[in-house]
């Protein structure tokens, strides 16, 4: 069954369109990332499954019910928010049982719901404080208390992680993956870092100008892209672009020439046309095994930035800006010339006009 | 009920003591000493009936009163009875019907046989009917003269515009204020007519307020008067008072040599225990036409639906007028009573002199009762920039003024 | 929302915003702080001589008064004038002084008080997070009725109020109180709402509140310095009044300052500046009061209400 | 289902609505409705009461023919523009002095605020009495040894309006200073530490960077001078009665005077449409671009 399911759905305020026709599906237990930079539209579609903003027109269904205009207490959702909207003048347990008390849920059980939450999150030595008094994470925490103990099969993540510091986020990132394992019920979650994004998702949509650009599990998302955006959006840093032609099954870009045998075509076959080759940094191989790869190049190192795990090696070829990510270990200097290989199966081809796979 | 009622209201009125005790609200701005105190004689005079009267004084006259009352009256919510200067103010609430009719009080009272003068009820007559309740005559041409002052100068006291204008420089010298006038409009238009009346006379006065004839009021006989204006504007111009009392209480401390204003200026020098030709010298018409006014204040009694009420208006109308309550109001108030049929033997030096000229029939309508209130404060505006901004030539001022006059309603 | 105007963080700021934000005086004895402290004693010297006036006239009798400097201290310090001020002043035939609309005064204050303030916190609480359809154009309607002066109402309010069969009872004047209090209220609230993190309000919503419960737990709790200055503005406002309260009220509800009127107004014969500042002083004491007490959360409410637009 | 029908417009936020009622009652019945009618009977000639005989024109004309209306408008520009210049200047200034971090803070403040606690009748009465040159100020000067000394601004027509001001900014500057001290304190601290690395002279970083941060401060100080300017009354009534002469009237006490003393309604309605009028020229592009532009999600 399906968990959330939204048709046609447009917004508009004035004359500016945030959502155009926008369909999705969630299945139960999924959890779905909605990802994108800011202004594409996907707090504002979140929003509008909450029940906080009235879409222009289109349908949003819940567990099967149109709950399109139901208010949001009603769609059985809850919702985790970036500044964590805790109720400054209620201790934590106020802020957890607020909405339990206005939906007149009977005492014990709003403390049986208390307790259970307080002890998944391991908040229980704070639930006689008041927000002021806990830490970012405490807080953050209490605020996916507070959507836990509503015992709803929808969560709604608004960016839960941006407010805290790089080591918390990580930290808290993996309570929530855990949380979902544990609870098995759907999650959507709106946020703009493509780590969480990879990291959580069982899907993402990657939103752009209130429209979906692609939606897929996040190998699908990383590995084939379905258009130049989704290909340049995701990856960091991100993909290479080559300008080129298909012609039979190469590639031609000036002197260089890429088989495309073992290349996966979009349509099945390919089609002579102008096309963008793609090839992510990490993809690019350096090294003794340059010797293998059907097509070979040399550039220049420009910069270097050495990363501990890995490191990013900032070169031309030929005019064109092309990062090279390599080992961590990988000693290069500026100046140095590098010996490349690319392989074609990792590679993505976009139309260039279209901007579509090819 | 109703009969019995009806019965208690004529035994009321003409037994003037009544069983039924109604609380009437009387709206006034009498507040100043004298005013207060002969405030106090109508209200014992209505005790005495057997109701009881719930002052409603509002310091500030007409400025503040007013909007109160009108506010009142037309919200439906009025007070009892209210003061107006007769005149031309309450026609409009006369003509809306929210003025009770008084003269079945007026005809059971014989108002038309002693009021004098007789043109004090016509100011409260509208269309036959009698609306309001004139209950004094006051005068506006007085010059009242501090004898101290001019000991102090070494000056006999004068008596005419002419000596006193005159004395001025003497009076300066002697460090002393010539001629007191308050800083608030009315009292410089006031100084004006009276100057008029006094150096003009009556014809020309009655032709430029009753018939507003503008050529005449740009006349030459008018060019005299704001010629006299300007030698009191110069007398005037260190007065730094805005109250009439309180210059009139220079006069009384002999800071000033003399004061335009009218007779309720004889209230303060009384209550300062000062007395008539032995403090103060009081000039009718300035000493020099023995002419006077005959304005007034009068009692508009708003439509009330309560019937108890509405009778215990008719008693304090009445009560109002009777020649007892007259004499102690008019007394006190130094203002002269309405009716010839009292005994006046208790009139000091001053109110004699009024009530000669009144027996004379030397009387000549009131502005307010000539002019309408907008006509009115037009020419106070005139005036209140006149008397201080030396600026403004005589004959700018005389030309306004005859703009004024053209326009009159 | 950008991080720096995100309210939520700002509160955490202004929580202790009370201390200065300005640059830090080096020494304590610069010529600096001199220049600082010479500025302001002179200036509050210039705030406080109209004060000082009326403190010593009136504790001074008029013989003195006559004689003396208005700034000179008082020989014989008398309470008379307070005295007479307070229970002796006459107007007309009554000579109970001020006490006489004390009670009137603080019987038109607090319903007016407590009206205005919740209709005008509830208004602005609907315009910063309910938004709906013309809410924009009758706020504009509103903040224009805040120029109109009051006088040109007078009148038809008048009719208004009779029409209502409102006129001359403490409820209608408690209702023009409201409705003049309004606007400037209404701005200070919506300005402040408008400034609680919006989250908030959605969390609120999700968690099942409706409009009232949102505003009763969420934002009234949060809420105390903007209604500190609602509360300051009114009472100054509504005890002040006196062209209100003598139009559409009877003698009987008359508040204070009608009294107060009557006996500034009315001569009797000579001026007694000593009643007339001590009966000044004893219509402004509860208005001080207020601020005197409050004035710390004044400025905190107003740096809540009045900053943000 | 519930949720298959959309709300039918007037349901939405019914409940807001319904709580909003008081507030689009006073707009529109209050404050629209009554400015309406003032509007329609400013074009009759109502005396009295009011009367629906019309006469067109014929107030206006009268209006500005008339001396004391033209003097009501130009010492309302005078003392409006100065007001609100100085009490800004000297609220600000005030309020950067206080911003200092200096001790008694809260003595100082009290002592400039508490002049706004007191009504505008108390103020005018006591500064009439300070300027009285009789016992006040020159008096005193003159008693000093400067027998020729001349301070009398209400009664003297060429600076009384002068004179009503140094009331009014005594009375009024206390809560401008009080609004823009809660402004100085809205501004971060690292502002501060950032002129100063940059060596940016403090009153030039007042001027160039804080002031221009503070917009929203002036604009709601600017709402609440004006509004008290426009409706300057009281004070005029208490401390000059408007004189000497005509020298201190001010519109609102002409329209004030024309329909209670001179009981001339309609030209009363007349002055308060022109009043009306320059307070809509001046509010509405104001409220459009507070409102107007932006939309809140």
């Amino acid at each position: 069954m399906n968990s959330v399911e939204i048709k046609h759905l447009d917004l508009q305020f004035a004359s500016i369109k945030v959502l155009q026709n926008l369909n999705l599906t969630v299945s139960k237990g999924e959890f779905l990332v909605l990802l994108g930079s800011s202004g594409c539209g996907k707090s504002t579609l979140l929003n509008c499954i909450a029940g906080l903003l009235e879409p222009t027109s289109g349908q949003i269904h819940i567990h099967g019910r149109n709950v399109t205009w139901d208010e949001p207490s009603e769609r059985g959702i809850g919702m985790v928010f970036q500044s964590y909207a805790l109720y400054p003048q209620m201790t934590v347990e106020g802020n957890l049982t607020f909405g339990l008390r206005n939906a007149k849920v009977p005492k014990d059980e709003i403390a049986r719901r208390v307790e259970r939450a307080a002890e998944v999150l391991q908040i229980k030595p704070l639930l006689k404080r008041k927000p002021a008094a806990l830490s970012g994470g405490q807080r953050q925490r209490v605020a996916i208390g507070r959507a836990l103990v509503r015992d709803v099969d929808v969560f709604l993540f608004d960016e839960p992680l941006s407010n805290l510091d790089a080591k918390l986020r990580a930290d808290l990132r993996v309570e929530i993956k855990r949380l979902h394992q544990q609870l098995e019920n759907t999650m959507i979650y709106v946020t703009h870092d493509q780590i969480e994004a990879m990291t959580l998702a069982d899907r993402i949509a990657i939103l752009k100008d209130g429209k979906i650009m692609q939606l897929g599990t996040p190998d699908e998302i990383y590995n084939r892209p379905l258009n130049r955006y989704v290909a340049d959006f995701i990856g960091s840093p991100s993909m290479n672009f080559l300008d080129g032609e298909v012609l039979g099954d190469s590639f031609l870009r000036g002197d260089l020439i890429l088989p495309l045998s073992d290349y996966r075509f979009a349509g099945g076959a390919s089609v002579d046309c102008s096309a963008t080759i793609g090839i992510r940094p990490e993809h690019i191989v350096t090294g003794e095994l340059v010797e293998g790869m059907p097509i070979r190049s040399e550039v220049v190192v420009e910069m270097v930035e050495p990363m501990g795990s890995d490191t990013l090696v900032y070169t031309r070829l030929e005019d064109t800006p092309f990062h090279i990510r390599m080992d961590g270990q990988a000693r290069v200097r500026q100046h140095d010339r590098l010996a490349i290989g690319i392989d074609p199966a990792r590679t993505s081809l976009f139309d260039t006009t279209t901007e579509e796979r090819l | 009920m109703h009969t019995t009622c009806k019965a208690l209201f004529v035994s009321a009125v003409i037994g003037a003591s009544s069983a039924s005790a109604a609380e009437l609200e009387v709206t006034h701005w009498w507040t100043s000493g004298g005013e207060a105190a002969a405030v106090a004689e109508l209200a014992s005079a209505f005790n005495a009936t057997g109701n009881t009267w719930v002052d409603g004084a509002i310091a500030g006259s007409g400025s503040t009163a007013r909007p109160i009352m009108i506010s009142r009256i037309t919200g439906g919510d009025p007070m009892a009875a209210t003061q107006f200067n007769h005149g031309r103010q309450a026609e409009e609430l006369v003509e809306a019907g929210l003025m009770r009719d008084l003269t079945d009080i007026a005809e059971a009272e014989g108002w038309k046989d002693v009021v004098h003068p007789i043109s004090l009820l016509d100011a409260c007559t509208i269309d036959g009917r009698i609306y309001c309740a004139p209950v004094n005559i006051h005068s506006w041409q007085w010059l009242w003269l501090s004898h101290k002052a001019f000991e102090d100068a070494g000056i006999p006291v004068p008596t005419n515009w002419d000596d006193y204008v005159k004395a001025a420089p003497a009076l300066e010298a002697a460090g002393k204020i010539p001629l007191a006038m308050g800083q608030q409009s009315w009292q410089s238009a006031g100084a004006f007519s009276v100057l008029m009346v006094a150096i003009a006379g009556k014809e020309i006065y009655e032709q430029v307020y009753a018939d507003h004839d503008a050529e005449v009021a740009a006349g030459p006989d008018i060019a005299r008067v704001f010629k006299a204006a300007d030698d009191a504007r110069k007398m005037s111009k260190d007065t730094k008072v805005q109250d009439w009392n309180q210059a009139t209480n220079m006069v009384i401390t002999g800071q000033a040599g003399g004061q335009i204003m009218g007779d309720w200026a004889q209230g303060e020098f009384q209550i300062a225990g000062q007395v008539a030709g032995e403090d103060y010298t009081c000039l009718p018409g300035l000493g020099v036409n023995q002419i006077i006014s005959t304005s007034g204040d009068a009692f508009y009694f708003p439509v009330m639906d309560n019937e108890e009420q509405s009778e215990a208006q008719g008693v304090l109308a009445a009560t109002m007028l009777k020649p007892d309550t007259q004499v102690a109001f008019n007394l006190k108030k130094g203002s002269l009573p309405v009716r010839s049929d009292v005994n006046q033997e208790a009139a000091n030096d001053c109110m004699r002199k009024g009530l000669e000229i009144l027996a004379a029939g030397n009387t000549i309508p009131d502005t307010n009762q000539l002019v309408s209130p907008d006509t009115n404060s037009q020419i106070e505006d005139l005036f209140s920039e006149f008397f201080n901004d030396s600026s403004i030539t005589v004959e700018d001022a005389q030309s306004r003024f005859a703009d004024i006059v053209a326009d009159a309603d | 929302m950008s991080d720096s105007t995100n309210p939520m963080a700002r509160r955490d700021h202004t929580h202790d915003s009370v201390e200065p934000d300005g640059p830090r005086p080096r020494h304590r004895l610069s010529g600096r702080n001199i220049m600082i402290y010479g500025t302001l004693i002179m200036i509050s010297l210039y705030y406080l001589l109209p004060l000082y006036v009326m403190v010593v006239t009136s504790l001074k009798g008029m013989p003195e008064i006559r004689l003396g400097s208005i700034f000179a201290p008082p020989v014989d310090i008398t309470f008379e004038p307070w005295v007479k001020a307070w229970s002796g002043a006459c107007t007309g035939l009554n000579c109970d002084g001020l006490s006489r609309g004390f009670w009137n005064s603080v019987q038109i204050l607090v319903p007016s008080t407590l009206l205005s303030i919740a209709i005008a916190s509830v208004n602005g609480y609907a315009l910063a997070n309910w938004r709906f359809r013309g809410a924009d154009v009758f706020f504009t309607i509103l903040i224009i009725g805040a120029f109109i002066p009051y006088q040109v109402m007078i009148y038809p309010i008048v009719i208004l109020l009779r029409e209502m069969g409102l006129y001359g009872s403490l409820s209608g004047l408690v209702l023009v109180h409201t409705v003049f209090g309004m606007p400037i209220l209404t701005l200070l609230f919506r300005n402040y709402f408008t400034s609680v993190p919006v989250e908030l309000f959605k969390a609120a919503r999700v968690d099942g509140a409706g409009f009232w419960r949102i505003y009763l737990s969420i934002m009234l709790p949060m809420s105390l310095p903007i209604f500190v200055v609602a509360m300051i503005l009114q009472v100054t406002g509504i005890w002040n009044d006196f062209l209100f309260g003598v139009i559409y009220t009877r003698p009987e509800n008359y508040p204070m300052t009608v009294q107060l009127n009557n006996i500034v107004n009315s001569v009797q014969g000579v001026k007694e500046y000593n009643v007339n500042m001590a009966a000044t002083l004893l219509t402004g004491a509860v208005p001080l009061l207020v601020y005197f007490v409050s004035g710390k959360l004044f400025v905190r409410g107003i740096a809540a209400g009045a900053v943000k637009g | 289902m519930p949720g298959d029908a959309r709300p039918k417009g007037i349901f939405k936020n019914l409940t807001a609505k319904i709580a909003a009622i008081p507030m689009v009652l006073t707009a529109m019945v209050v404050f629209l409705g009554c400015s309406v009618w003032t509007i329609v009977y400013s074009f009759t000639s109502s005396k009295l009461l009011p009367k629906t005989r019309w006469v067109g024109l014929d107030q206006y004309e009268r209006l500005w023919g008339s001396r004391r209306w033209l003097v009501s408008i130009e010492n309302l520009a005078i003392y409006g523009i100065l007001a609100l210049v100085l009490s800004l200047m000297i609220g600000f200034m005030l309020a950067a002095l206080l911003d200092q971090k200096i001790r008694f803070e809260n003595t100082f403040r009290s002592i400039l605020l508490y002049p706004f606690a007191l009504s505008f009748i108390v103020t005018g009465l006591v500064w009439q009495w300070i300027l009285n040159p009789e016992f006040g100020v020159q008096n005193i000067v003159r008693a000093m040894g400067f027998e020729n000394f001349i301070f009398d601004p209400l009664y003297n027509a060429d600076i009384v309006i002068y004179g009503v001001l140094i009331a009014g900014l005594w009375q009024g500057t206390g809560l401008v200073m009080c609004l823009m001290l809660a402004g100085l304190r809205g501004i971060d601290e690292d502002i501060w530490k950032a002129a100063r690395v940059d060596g940016i002279p403090t009153w030039k970083t007042y001027v160039l960077i804080v002031i221009p941060m503070m917009r929203p401060v002036f604009i709601t100080t600017l709402v609440i001078i004006t509004s008290g300017i426009i409706k300057l009354y009281d004070l005029i009534v208490a401390q000059t009665g408007g004189g000497p002469g005509l020298a201190s009237e001010v519109p609102a006490k002409y329209v004030y005077d024309m329909m209670f003393l001179s009981q001339n309604l309609g030209q009363g309605f007349a002055a308060s449409t022109m009043m009306l009028l320059a307070v809509v020229i001046i509010i509405i592009p104001w409220a459009y671009l507070e409102f107007g532009g932006k939309r809140h999600v």
